[in-house]
């Protein structure tokens, strides 16, 4: 009994640290796909469901994470959003969640766009980086492992780096209908 | 009777004493004996055998690359993968093996040498034993496990920061150094102690074997060198987990930083591998040309000079970094003098050849495949110390070969006929003379076939460091030559190692002195007792079982009911006073647990530092506390904050 | 053969202090390696202000200076006891050697105590510039080793009130644990003048 | 093998100098080489005649001539030394002149690429380009080296030795090319998981040549000319691409990835991994991460039709 709690908990640290890990260069195509394939339903009725295939693939990935903070600045989030404490876009290092902070809401919120402001990236954003965005993106509010969220950059600095920011609670969202 | 009966320093008859110290000093026993053991001769053969484990890995890891570089655009690897095994293999080949494996060897030896019962401290030896152990083991579960170091052994910030590593595979190499050099500090104190104050009687400081000199320069190297790698793995370490900036231009830091205090240590690492390779290298010319080695004080000057000399050429590793040109001229200075006390024990040892009749054993032969290959590593150094030229050779397969000349061809050829050499005394049975030689030709002739066109390779353009070439740059033809090279030099290997373990079993019975050697390791009997010596000898020269040993006074009065070893002076090893040495015991076990969760755990939170110091402190407390009311603690408690 | 010579050395002592001892010599490498330690770290601060323009970097204050002055003068009290413990256990005095011992952990805690305030008085953080890393690093080496020694002496402060305490080596110890504390005072000068001096001064 | 092995042949050899420091450095070597070669030989026949001279059995004590031979053989190898120092030092202050006035080149170190930046007081007149330094030949340029991420090393063996790009440091080399010509250079610090892809080529011309070629790079993109390169420039301002790449004259304005004005002039594609032709465009522009794994270069999904006008688009970008 002993032995196979051991041999368990060996399995699943040594599935995590490989999942923490690994270096996804070449994804797959359906990762690498432009999202401009599908046209979403303008008008849903209830509560929004965002149309999402692959279910938050990087959220314990430290090099995805990683590369989600360098495309933050590449892609020029930091123009908006500043380094996550926000300017003309909302913060996104506090609890607080407008359209939600599950995974398939962050993707939908850069793929689709959001009144007020947020341009859609459809098209203009590769599927995986927006997955990688999405990861680094949830890091900054403390929601994601910490052995995997990315340590201080290597510019000035204007806050705390992500891996030692507190974890939030995200504010209660509206339950959703199945 | 006695195993130790017409060995010189044994009076005979001494049977009461003989059974009295088998008991007293009888290694541990029962169902944990394994985590108990203290003594010097279990521990040292468990470091030489681990030691030499992880060579084996990093030689596979080798064997990897070379595979992957054989031909261009090869795919045996991919590039994540590739700087994984050479980053690995690099933090192998140096911390965990040519540091420790020349401590072992010591540990092993050393007491032996200078007539004593045991090594100093040999419970903080069996802790940095396990340091040992449990470094590797973590190195090669994370390589296991695809999170493995890939920045490097030199593990150059930027890229090692937090900012371009992502992961914890760098942490691993941080934590790696504290175990490493945790390890090698404990041993250099132990060794230094050992051979500054429990040389047998009469041994004075001038006539100590050149070994014995080579090691304690050795030591005090480490107890110089390691400290600065410590540091900036620390800071590293700090920068990627709390977010210091060291290394951060944008807040001061500076990436240069890393490389003045990893080169502090880098460069003297060097020279920490090859000088106990010196002192083999004397020991077993006089011994295989049956003469003492040929200008005594001219290679103890040239030991002391090669140390200190060593501390001056860090920036040699930094020429194309755009360091002020004056300073260059400094060191370039410092790197080319080097070769001179290089150079006056390359004479000594051919005059001791000249002088003396060689013979051809296996342990000889590897002596002169040294000397062979040696000279080309100096020589290729010398032209990396020019800084023009290291402005073209540098950081290229140049480099590659030229360290490879001079760590293999100046430490592993001194240490696989070192092993050879002492491996009676270690086994009681003898290597095999034949496959020794063949397994000497096959790694000498690999050793060139692999590296020699490597020189050539620098030269048209092959940087380090890269997993993979294109086919117009030229560079097929000498990579598929080298990796043919590596394929004998392994098989070199494995005929040296099957030999090495079928001889454990079957080798022919040694005697106390196989060799005809002589020093007074080779006055006990093979494997030597748990007490070493029956009674301690007095010698009267630098070579004692050649003048006489029989005739030489012995020690008497030694305790043969207590652990007790004889504390000589410092320089003139007179007789001083009485100590007594610990019996088996598994704190050190335990605290080399505890400090390996610390680090371990010291990959993901800092508290772990905070909890497992607090947890050492309790540990190193039953360590030290006093056992019974006759057998006493031998170290107080600050031994406790050096280990910590 | 029965005819022999002998060095017969049953007569010998079971200890000896200073430079005698084995322990002596193991101190003197641990704090050789230690001293190298801060020797580095000392070096990389130099070399980290030899970056700057500015020292400490602008908009950040200088560390205040009261604590640790209060500090440095606690510290060098403490060489009294100290050198009382060392002079008393050399003459194996167990009585001399216990008060002294418990006087000087006394102190000490003091010390860790006022350490603490040094640290919220840096004024700057670890991570918000290098100057801030190197002074907080420096800081907390020095109070690491001041903690472990602490800790050792208090257990050795113990061992000397039951029955091992009466053991020669116990005394040998206890004169060792002092050769430390030295250290431990003497590589403090050195930091606290980088510390707090040279950013002011240089 | 030994002298098989010395006549260099290569790509990008240290052996080939083709510039006046790389060609002092190789006169350097000549010495070096030299005097290593006869130190090696002597040292190995002195072991050789130690180890099988023919003994006899005479007690006479030899060890006075053999202190006299160590003595002379350490005397002679300090002066050996001190000569191979000196001449280091004379070739190593030759090397550090700087000219008072020399053309000036800024190249930054990328993982895994090089931007190269032609500096001129005007600021119209500055030139970005990428992966390619064109200098005329007999003139020397000042090549000012900084790095935006991790350490790199400029290296061109034909030319000079190799000096490193560091975050936060300013380094220079000067190069002094003799000839015309084409000459290869690589990363030579490790610097990540592309930095055996990470070269450069040089290109040498003859002075005149040089001005041409700087006022072609200076002018604007070409304006796309045909149907099939306007549906081309389309297709690229609405993909992904100029979010990190840069058209001079179009809204294409990203920073981050090598300016692509006139990419169709240069050589090679990824930093000189492959020769820029159409297939090798459309192999780099369809699955970089074929050919470079873990560069930043994301792979573009193309829709039926998009990608030969995308080519054709980039392949008049001249």
């Amino acid at each position: 009994m002993k032995r196979l709690l051991a041999a368990a908990l060996a399995l699943i640290a040594i599935l995590s640290s490989c999942e923490r890990e690994e270096r996804r260069f070449r994804e797959m195509p359906a990762a690498a796909a432009r999202n401009n394939t599908k046209r979403l339903v303008s008008l849903v009725p209830g509560p929004y469901t965002p149309d999402v295939r692959v279910r938050e693939p990087y959220g314990y990935n430290a090099y995805a994470i990683a590369e989600g903070k360098r495309l933050f600045t590449w892609y020029n989030c930091t123009g908006c959003h500043a380094n996550g404490g926000g300017g003309m876009g909302p913060p996104l290092m506090d609890s607080r969640w407008i359209y939600g902070s599950d995974p398939e809401n962050i993707y939908a919120t850069i793929v689709e766009g959001r009144p007020n402001g947020m341009p859609s990236f459809r098209g203009k954003v590769p599927e995986y980086q927006v997955w990688q965005l999405v990861a680094y993106v949830r890091s900054l509010s403390g929601n994601v492992p910490r052995d995997a969220a990315t340590g201080r950059n290597d510019h000035m600095q204007v806050r705390t780096q992500e891996q030692s920011l507190p974890d939030l609670v995200p504010e209660k969202e509206p339950a959703r209908q199945p | 009777m006695n195993v130790m009966e017409g060995t010189p320093y044994a009076l005979p008859g001494a049977t009461r004493e003989h059974e009295e110290l088998t008991r007293t000093w009888a290694p541990a026993s029962g169902l944990l004996r394994w985590f108990r053991q203290v003594d010097h001769l279990i521990i040292g053969r468990r470091f030489i055998i681990t030691a030499f484990i992880w060579f084996a890995l990093g030689g596979l890891l080798a064997g990897l690359m070379r595979l992957q570089l054989a031909v261009p655009e090869n795919t045996v690897l991919s590039n994540d993968q590739y700087n994984q095994v050479f980053t690995v293999h690099g933090i192998t080949m140096m911390f965990l093996f040519a540091v420790p494996i020349m401590e072992a060897m010591a540990v092993f030896i050393i007491p032996l040498m200078i007539g004593t019962r045991a090594l100093a401290f040999p419970r903080a030896n069996a802790y940095a034993y396990y340091m040992l152990l449990f470094g590797g083991m973590m190195v090669y579960t994370a390589l296991f496990l695809n999170m493995a170091p890939d920045a490097g052994w030199f593990n150059y910030p930027p890229l090692s920061g937090p900012a371009f590593s992502a992961g914890k595979r760098v942490d691993i190499w941080a934590e790696l150094v504290n175990f490493t050099e945790i390890s090698a500090l404990t041993v250099a104190v132990e060794i230094i102690v050992t051979i500054f104050r429990q040389r047998a009687p009469g041994m004075s400081i001038n006539r100590m074997p050149l070994y014995v000199w080579a090691m304690l320069v050795t030591s005090f190297m480490i107890v110089f060198a390691m400290p600065a790698v410590m540091v900036a793995s620390n800071f590293i370490g700090l920068d990627r987990l709390v977010g210091t900036h060291f290394f951060n231009a944008a807040e001061g830091g500076d990436a240069l930083l890393w490389q003045h205090l990893f080169w502090f240590f880098g460069h003297p690492e060097v020279y920490i591998i090859f000088i106990p390779a010196l002192g083999m290298v004397s020991s077993i010319v006089s011994v295989f040309c049956r003469r003492p080695v040929f200008g005594y004080t001219a290679m103890v000057l040239s030991l002391v000079a090669t140390a200190f000399i060593g501390f001056g050429l860090w920036v040699h590793d930094m020429f194309a970094t755009g360091l002020p040109q004056s300073g260059e001229s400094f060191f370039t200075a410092a790197s080319m003098m080097i070769a001179i006390p290089s150079g006056v024990q390359i004479f000594c040892w051919i005059a001791t050849i000249w002088l003396g009749k060689p013979s051809f054993r296996p342990p000889f032969l590897f002596v002169v495949g040294f000397i062979a290959i040696f000279v080309i590593g100096g020589l290729s150094g010398v032209m990396v110390a020019s800084v023009p030229l290291d402005l073209q050779l540098h950081d290229t397969f140049f480099v590659v070969a030229h360290l490879h000349y001079v760590l293999i061809g100046g430490s592993l050829f001194p240490l696989l006929g070192a092993v050879f050499y002492w491996f009676p005394k270690m086994t009681g049975r003898m290597m095999n003379e034949r496959a020794g030689h063949v397994s000497f030709w096959l790694v000498f002739a690999g050793f060139n076939l692999t590296f020699f066109p490597m020189h050539k390779l620098g030269l048209i353009g092959m940087p380090r460091r890269i997993y993979t070439y294109l086919p117009e740059t030229g560079w097929g033809p000498l990579n598929l030559l080298s990796t043919a090279g590596a394929g004998v030099l392994a098989l070199g290997m494995l005929v040296y190692f099957g030999n090495a373990l079928v001889s454990m079993r079957r080798g022919a019975l040694a005697g106390a002195d196989p060799w005809g050697g002589a020093t007074l390791e080779w006055a006990t009997a093979s494997p030597p007792p748990a007490y070493k010596f029956l009674h301690l000898p007095v010698v009267h020269g630098r070579e004692p079982l050649w003048e006489g040993p029989e005739n030489a006074p012995v020690v008497t009065g030694v305790s043969t009911k207590k652990r007790e070893v004889l504390i000589t002076r410092t320089l003139d090893a007179e007789p001083d006073h009485l100590y007594v040495y610990p019996g088996p015991t598994v704190w050190p076990f335990l605290a080399a647990v505890t400090t390996g969760s610390m680090l371990v755990a010291g990959l993901f939170t800092p508290w772990a530092f905070a909890i497992g110091t607090a947890a050492l402190l309790v540990f190193m407390t039953g360590w030290f506390w006093p056992t019974t009311k006759k057998k006493e603690g031998e170290a107080p408690p600050n031994e406790g904050a050096a280990a910590a | 053969m029965s005819e022999r010579a002998t060095i017969d050395v049953s007569a010998l002592p079971d200890h000896g202090f200073g430079s005698r001892s084995v322990m002596w010599w193991a101190t003197v490498l641990v704090i050789l390696i230690e001293a190298t330690v801060f020797v580095a770290t000392i070096t990389s601060y130099f070399y980290l202000q030899g970056n700057e323009a500015a020292w400490p970097p602008p908009d950040t204050p200088l560390p205040g200076l009261e604590w640790p002055t209060v500090n440095t003068i606690i510290l060098l009290v403490s060489l009294l006891p100290n050198q009382f413990v060392k002079a008393a256990a050399e003459k194996m005095e167990l009585r001399k050697v216990q008060i002294g011992m418990i006087v000087a952990d006394l102190i000490a805690i003091g010390f860790v105590a006022v350490r603490v305030l040094e640290f919220a008085h840096l004024n700057v953080r670890w991570d918000s510039s290098a100057y801030g890393s190197i002074t907080w690093t420096l800081l907390g080496f020095h109070t690491f080793h001041l903690v472990t020694d602490l800790f050792d002496s208090i257990v050795l402060t113990v061992l000397m009130f039951t029955r091992h305490g009466r053991e020669p080596k116990r005394f040998v110890d206890a004169s060792e644990n002092c050769f430390y504390w030295y250290f431990v005072v003497l590589s403090w000068l050195p930091i606290y003048a980088v510390l707090y001096w040279a950013p002011r001064i240089l | 093998m030994t002298l098989a092995m010395l006549s260099g042949r290569g790509i990008q050899s240290a052996l080939e100098p083709a510039g006046e420091h790389a060609e002092r450095i190789a006169s350097l070597w000549d010495v070096f080489l030299g005097v290593s070669a006869v130190v090696y030989v002597l040292v190995i026949a002195f072991l050789f005649l130690a180890l099988f001279r023919r003994r006899r059995e005479d007690s006479a004590d030899r060890s006075r001539s053999a202190f006299l031979a160590v003595s002379i053989s350490t005397v002679l190898t300090t002066l050996v030394l001190f000569g191979l120092l000196v001449s280091s030092i004379v070739t190593g202050r030759r090397l550090a002149q700087m000219p008072a006035h020399a053309l000036s080149v800024t190249v930054t170190g990328r993982q895994w690429w090089w931007q190269v930046d032609y500096e001129s007081a005007d600021p119209s007149k500055r030139v970005t380009s990428a992966n390619e330094l064109t200098i005329p030949a007999g003139v020397p340029v000042r090549v000012q080296l900084q790095s935006s991420d991790v350490v790199h090393s400029f290296w061109v063996p034909n030319l000079h030795g190799k000096q490193d790009l560091i975050p936060g440091h300013e380094n220079a080399i000067l190069l002094e090319a003799s000839r015309p010509g084409v000459y290869r250079g690589q990363c030579a610090e490790f610097c990540g998981y592309q930095h055996a892809k990470m070269a450069l080529w040089v290109n040498v011309l003859d002075p005149k040549d040089y001005e041409r070629w700087i006022a072609a790079e200076r002018a604007t993109s070409r304006i796309p000319a045909t149907p099939e390169q306007r549906k081309g420039q389309e297709i690229f301002m609405s993909s992904p691409c100029p979010l990190c790449h840069n058209i001079q004259g179009t809204d294409a304005s990203g920073r981050t990835g090598p300016d692509l004005t006139h990419i169709a002039s240069r050589r090679s594609i990824a930093a000189a991994t492959l020769p820029n032709n159409r297939g090798n465009l459309a192999g780099w522009i369809l699955d970089p991460q074929h050919v470079k794994p873990g560069s930043f270069m994301p792979p573009m999904v193309l829709e039926q039709g998009e990608l030969e006008p995308l080519l054709t688009y980039l392949e008049s970008l001249r």
